[in-house]
């Protein structure tokens, strides 16, 4: 019974996530371009404009894939925010390894982005999935660390126990390093801004450049989707998840979620990509060492 | 066991969503698609072949480092959920182990594995 | 009934529009399209209702256009503005009115299904005719012989940077792609995401238009493409100090897209976004797309593109070497193979 | 409950393992594969092995898509667009195929299997992490320096620069005979036929190449049984037409920092054999 109030809860955090994920995009791309006006169901009349006209395919498509990668990834992003707990003990998916269980959802985007790009057959879609496996898989590794990083002082990989070893100090502070990074490994799950490497302009739109009426509506709900999953684990793993006084647990997540949310769409406006060469190099020679460096300052506070 | 239900009921109810969303305009796409407007984009031109190639993937051996290494991260998880309790024993061995794959990196980007080939 | 409801709620969302960009448009064409609350210009045909053809497409490019109007999907319209082009079944909007309104009537009476959605211009025929043909009907010839599907596969070359021989792309891209200044037209043989060749198959439009935004959409940054289309004059401090903090100057490679003359992108970069005042003579006149292009990776090429303004663009594509004339030197022999197969 | 699921779970690993042969696409078969993997690490969840059935998934994710990265570079018609059969060999693998099965069937029936099921609320991960640090240690040190050796080897074998100079520098095919001349077609002068791969007609001179043999049963195999020869007679054609325009662009003035040095057998060392 708990279980089912728990699914039911996700699942209304999930809609109004999504929703809301999709205002804020619009706020903040409209605010720095200096635009004014903001209708707040905008993106309600953008999906139905999606809906309301025609699915195509191209060529020889890999329809099942086509498809499959859309449903799959939003699966995903759902699938991280039934690994957060809602309250003590209250979580969709609660079991001792959930922090694993998260990246394998990271390793199974950049499967599902690769196959949105590749079903198509056509060659700039192609171009911006092989591109996004280049940044996705390296970009993994840091998210490992810095999650391993917080499992340290929780002597558990639940994300239960995270956020109840956060009671005394969240981890944004215990550890400075972890959620900029985690942040970024965000921009790449969700495709945006700086690491946006799949469906950039200069592909215009790469993996989706493809995408017409339903599936592209159902590629972007998957994106916001992801956007809310990653969200609420990095609210979890950081910032202290449902901890937090007088207002009831899950309205503390929400609150938690709603900002990492703006911080990431914010820096997915402000920040300028560059190309993919760099980034590559910029993972593996700056990046991954200060993973490292956040593991061991982590090792080292943890230590009794 | 409640695991695995509630992946497959996320798995079953996002499928569902995408196939609702499909079906809810479903007078159109019953009819088939005429090949003009099933071209690829390449912004009004015609390609001459297939999409699907023998693509040049540019960071290949980036991957087998990174598979390589991938595989020492899954010792760390069990790793981290004792460090507390075997304290500076666990950091040191861990220190050692991270030390010997950082040669591994270090070697490839000595080799210049991290540019575009 | 549901479909009114869905088509009334579709018609209060900004109109997707995708934008060709032809001859003589006038030069504050994005601005105008851009700060216009009621549309919004999409990167894809496949996420657009409406074809808008801005400026006139001259006769070489029509064959183009049409494929490109035939790639929207239904319900479909094309709107001619500031256009001598005549389309079947396009409605043509003056100069004077109000494009945001007229596009927004127009998709409006599309989804209530009072406006016929525009049928393909180009015939129902496969690029190569495949049914039937080859033991399992697709078309196809062995392992990698024949036209599965209607198309050739790609086939091996040597690469410039590693010497690998895997599939080279060889295909047409443009004139109406958002990344590609308005009219240019590029003939691009890909290994990956390299550019192995290049070769000019019609030359960007003459047009005075700043490509600043351009690059900065190029860079990740769309919401700051569209303050830079907003702000008139160049004194828009906060926008300066904005694409100062993004990164953009530093993400872009140092001296990528080098001319004889010692401007790269960077440099060019600045000057377009004002970030430099000094004011560079563009000296081009030896250097051609193939010497720009080859060897880059595709958002690199993307980037040294977009950095010319036209007219410079335009004695750079007037530059480039053709390699058509060397193939017919070079190879003779079979080309009644080479014509069966490529068309 | 717990049954049905081992079931469903094992009949999709199944059903998805035998999807890897029979289907033409690369990349299908590629995650065709992952998906039977994904539904083994189900079938862990079952059993409580939790961190072993996750990891497994997360493992097999990015492993298969690197292993995809591959195969659709060096295998042709990756995507399948040609429907083609994906075992070599067809007899010799289907009788493989069974004496593996009975011998794993023979194997698993013959071992006296430990029976102490495990309370579900095992800390196994905890069991596992002091086993690490204690008993296993010199193990699971002995595993860094593994791979360790893996990486330099990875690195070695596909980097193209190295202390030595560009890999490809000095590098002639095997010969046909021990000591023989080197195997297979040398760079033509004339530069027309620059883009040829080594597949296809051309080399039909040459009775039996090495990079032949593994195209030879591709030929044969293809649903379609047809010789070889006049199977790529066609194809010859094609390659004439891409080696043309190749070639011509080969013979461009190119910048100077690009190191062109095509080797048209380079490829084939490292055309993986199709061993899912």
């Amino acid at each position: 019974m708990s279980f089912a109030i728990a699914l039911i809860e996700m699942l209304t955090f999930m809609i109004f996530g999504v929703f809301l994920a999709a205002v804020l995009d619009a706020f903040f791309y409209r605010r720095i371009a200096g635009r004014s006006g903001v209708s707040l169901l905008m993106p309600l009349y953008a999906a139905a404009a999606h809906l309301s006209r025609q699915r195509l395919t191209t060529e020889a498509p890999d329809r099942l894939n086509w498809f499959l990668s859309i449903s799959g990834f939003l699966a995903l992003g759902a699938i991280g925010l039934a690994v957060v707990p809602f309250g003590p003990q209250t979580a969709v998916i609660g079991m001792e390894t959930s922090v694993v269980l998260w990246g394998a959802c990271e390793s199974l985007v950049v499967v599902l982005v690769f196959l949105h790009g590749w079903s198509p057959n056509s060659p700039l879609a192609l171009i911006g999935a092989y591109r996004y496996v280049a940044i996705g898989l390296p970009i993994m590794l840091l998210s490992m660390f810095v999650l391993i990083a917080v499992a340290l002082p929780a002597e558990s990989l639940d994300l239960r126990a995270i956020v109840i070893s956060q009671e005394g100090l969240w981890n944004v502070i215990r550890q400075p390093l972890g959620l900029p990074l985690f942040l970024l490994l965000g921009l790449s799950l969700t495709l945006r801004g700086p690491l946006d490497y799949g469906d950039s302009a200069d592909l215009a739109g790469g993996t989706s450049i493809e995408d017409s009426g339903a599936n592209r509506a159902g590629w972007q709900v998957a994106r916001l989707a992801m956007l809310v999953g990653f969200s609420a684990v990095a609210a979890s793993a950081f910032l202290g998840g449902y901890l937090g006084p007088v207002l009831p647990g899950i309205v503390w997540l929400a609150l938690k979620t709603l900002t990492v949310m703006a911080v990431i769409i914010a820096m997915g406006h402000l920040l300028a990509r560059m190309p993919v060469a760099r980034m590559l190099g910029l993972i593996w020679k700056v990046l991954l060492p200060i993973a490292f460096l956040d593991l061991l300052l982590a090792g080292l506070v943890a230590l009794p | 066991m409640t695991t695995l239900i509630a992946i497959i009921l996320i798995f079953a109810f996002s499928i569902l969503f995408t196939a609702a969303l499909r079906a809810g305009v479903g007078a159109m796409s019953t009819v088939p698609i005429p090949y003009p407007q099933q071209r690829p984009i390449l912004g009004g031109t015609d390609p001459e072949t297939h999409a699907w190639q023998r693509f040049h993937v540019r960071y290949y051996t980036m991957t087998l480092l990174f598979v390589a290494f991938e595989m020492e991260m899954m010792f760390m998880y069990p790793w981290a959920v004792v460090f507390v309790q075997e304290g500076p024993k666990a950091l040191a061995e861990m220190g050692m182990f991270l030390i010997i794959l950082s040669v591994g990196i270090v070697y490839g980007w000595r080799e210049g594995i991290f540019r575009w080939e | 009934m549901g479909m009114n409801w869905l088509a009334k709620i579709a018609g209060l969302a900004e109109v997707p529009v995708f934008v060709a960009i032809g001859e003589g448009a006038p030069s504050d064409t994005a601005i105008s399209l851009c700060t216009n609350p009621a549309l919004r210009s999409v990167e894809t045909p496949r996420a657009a209702a409406i074809l808008l053809v801005v400026g006139t497409i001259p006769d070489a490019l029509l064959p183009q256009l049409h494929r490109l109007h035939d790639q929207l999907p239904h319900p479909r319209a094309t709107v001619l503005w500031h256009s001598g082009n005549r389309l079947s079944e396009a409605t043509t909007v003056g100069g004077t009115e109000d494009i945001g309104a007229s596009l927004k009537d127009v998709h409006r009476s599309l989804l209530a299904g009072n406006f016929d959605t525009e049928p393909d211009i180009l015939p129902d025929v496969p690029p190569n005719e495949w049914r039937g043909i080859g033991t399992h009907g697709q078309g196809g010839k062995g392992m990698m012989g024949g036209t599965p599907y209607g198309r050739p596969m790609a086939m091996t070359a040597a690469d410039l940077r590693d010497g690998l021989e895997l599939d080279a792309y060889t295909a047409d891209f443009g004139p109406f792609l958002p990344m590609f200044p308005p009219g240019l037209a590029l003939t691009l043989t890909l290994q990956g995401d390299v550019i192995q060749s290049v070769a000019v198959v019609h030359p960007p439009f003459e047009n005075h238009e700043n490509r600043g935004w351009v690059l900065l959409n190029l860079l990740g940054l769309p919401a700051l493409a569209e303050r830079m289309l907003r702000v008139s004059n160049d004194s828009d401090t906060t926008l300066r100090r904005l694409i100062h903090l993004s990164g953009a100057r530093a993400a872009i490679p140092k001296s990528l897209g080098r001319t004889y003359d010692g401007s790269d992108v960077r440099a060019r970069f600045d000057q377009m976004t004002g970030i430099s005042e000094h004011a560079m003579n563009a000296h081009v006149h030896q250097t051609g797309l193939d010497d720009l292009l080859i060897g880059l990776e595709w958002h690199e090429a993307m980037l040294v593109l977009n950095s010319f303004d036209t007219a410079p663009l335009r004695t750079i594509c007037a530059n480039t070497s053709d390699p058509e004339p060397d193939e017919k030197m070079e190879g003779g022999m079979d080309h009644g193979a080479h014509a069966g197969h490529m068309s | 409950m717990m049954d049905i699921a081992f079931y469903i779970l094992s009949a999709i690993a199944i059903w998805s393992g035998w999807r890897v042969f029979r289907v033409d696409s690369m990349i299908r078969a590629t995650f065709a594969l992952m998906v039977s993997f994904i539904c083994v690490g189900g079938i862990a969840l079952l059993m409580s092995a939790d961190y072993i059935g996750i990891a497994t998934v997360f493992m097999m994710a990015v492993e298969m898509m690197v292993m995809g990265l591959f195969m659709v570079m060096f295998m042709m018609n990756p995507a399948g667009l040609n429907p083609m059969q994906m075992v070599h060999q067809y007899r010799l693998s289907i009788g493989a195929g069974i004496v593996a099965f009975i011998g794993l069937t023979v194997a698993v029936l013959a071992t006296d299997l430990p029976h102490n099921p495990l309370p579900a609320d095992r800390d196994t991960m905890r069991d596992l992490g002091i086993n690490l640090l204690g008993g296993s240690m010199l193990i699971f040190e002995t595993a860094g320096v593994t791979l360790l050796a893996t990486m330099l080897g990875a690195v070695i074998l596909s980097s193209r620069r190295g202390r030595f100079g560009n890999s490809d520098v000095g590098a002639v095919p095997p010969g046909l005979q021990p000591g023989g001349t080197p195997a297979g077609r040398k760079v033509e002068a004339g530069g027309g036929h620059g883009g040829h791969g080594g597949h296809g007609g051309h080399d039909m001179k040459i009775v039996k190449t090495p990079e032949h043999e593994d195209m030879g049963h591709t030929h044969h195999e293809m649903a379609e049984e047809k010789p070889a020869v006049s199977d790529a007679e066609p194809m010859d054609q094609r390659d004439h037409a891409v080696g043309h325009k190749q070639g011509a662009k080969a013979a461009e003035p190119l910048k100077p920092e690009h190191d062109h040095s095509p080797d048209p057998h380079k490829d084939h060392g490292n055309t993986p054999k199709k061993e899912p």
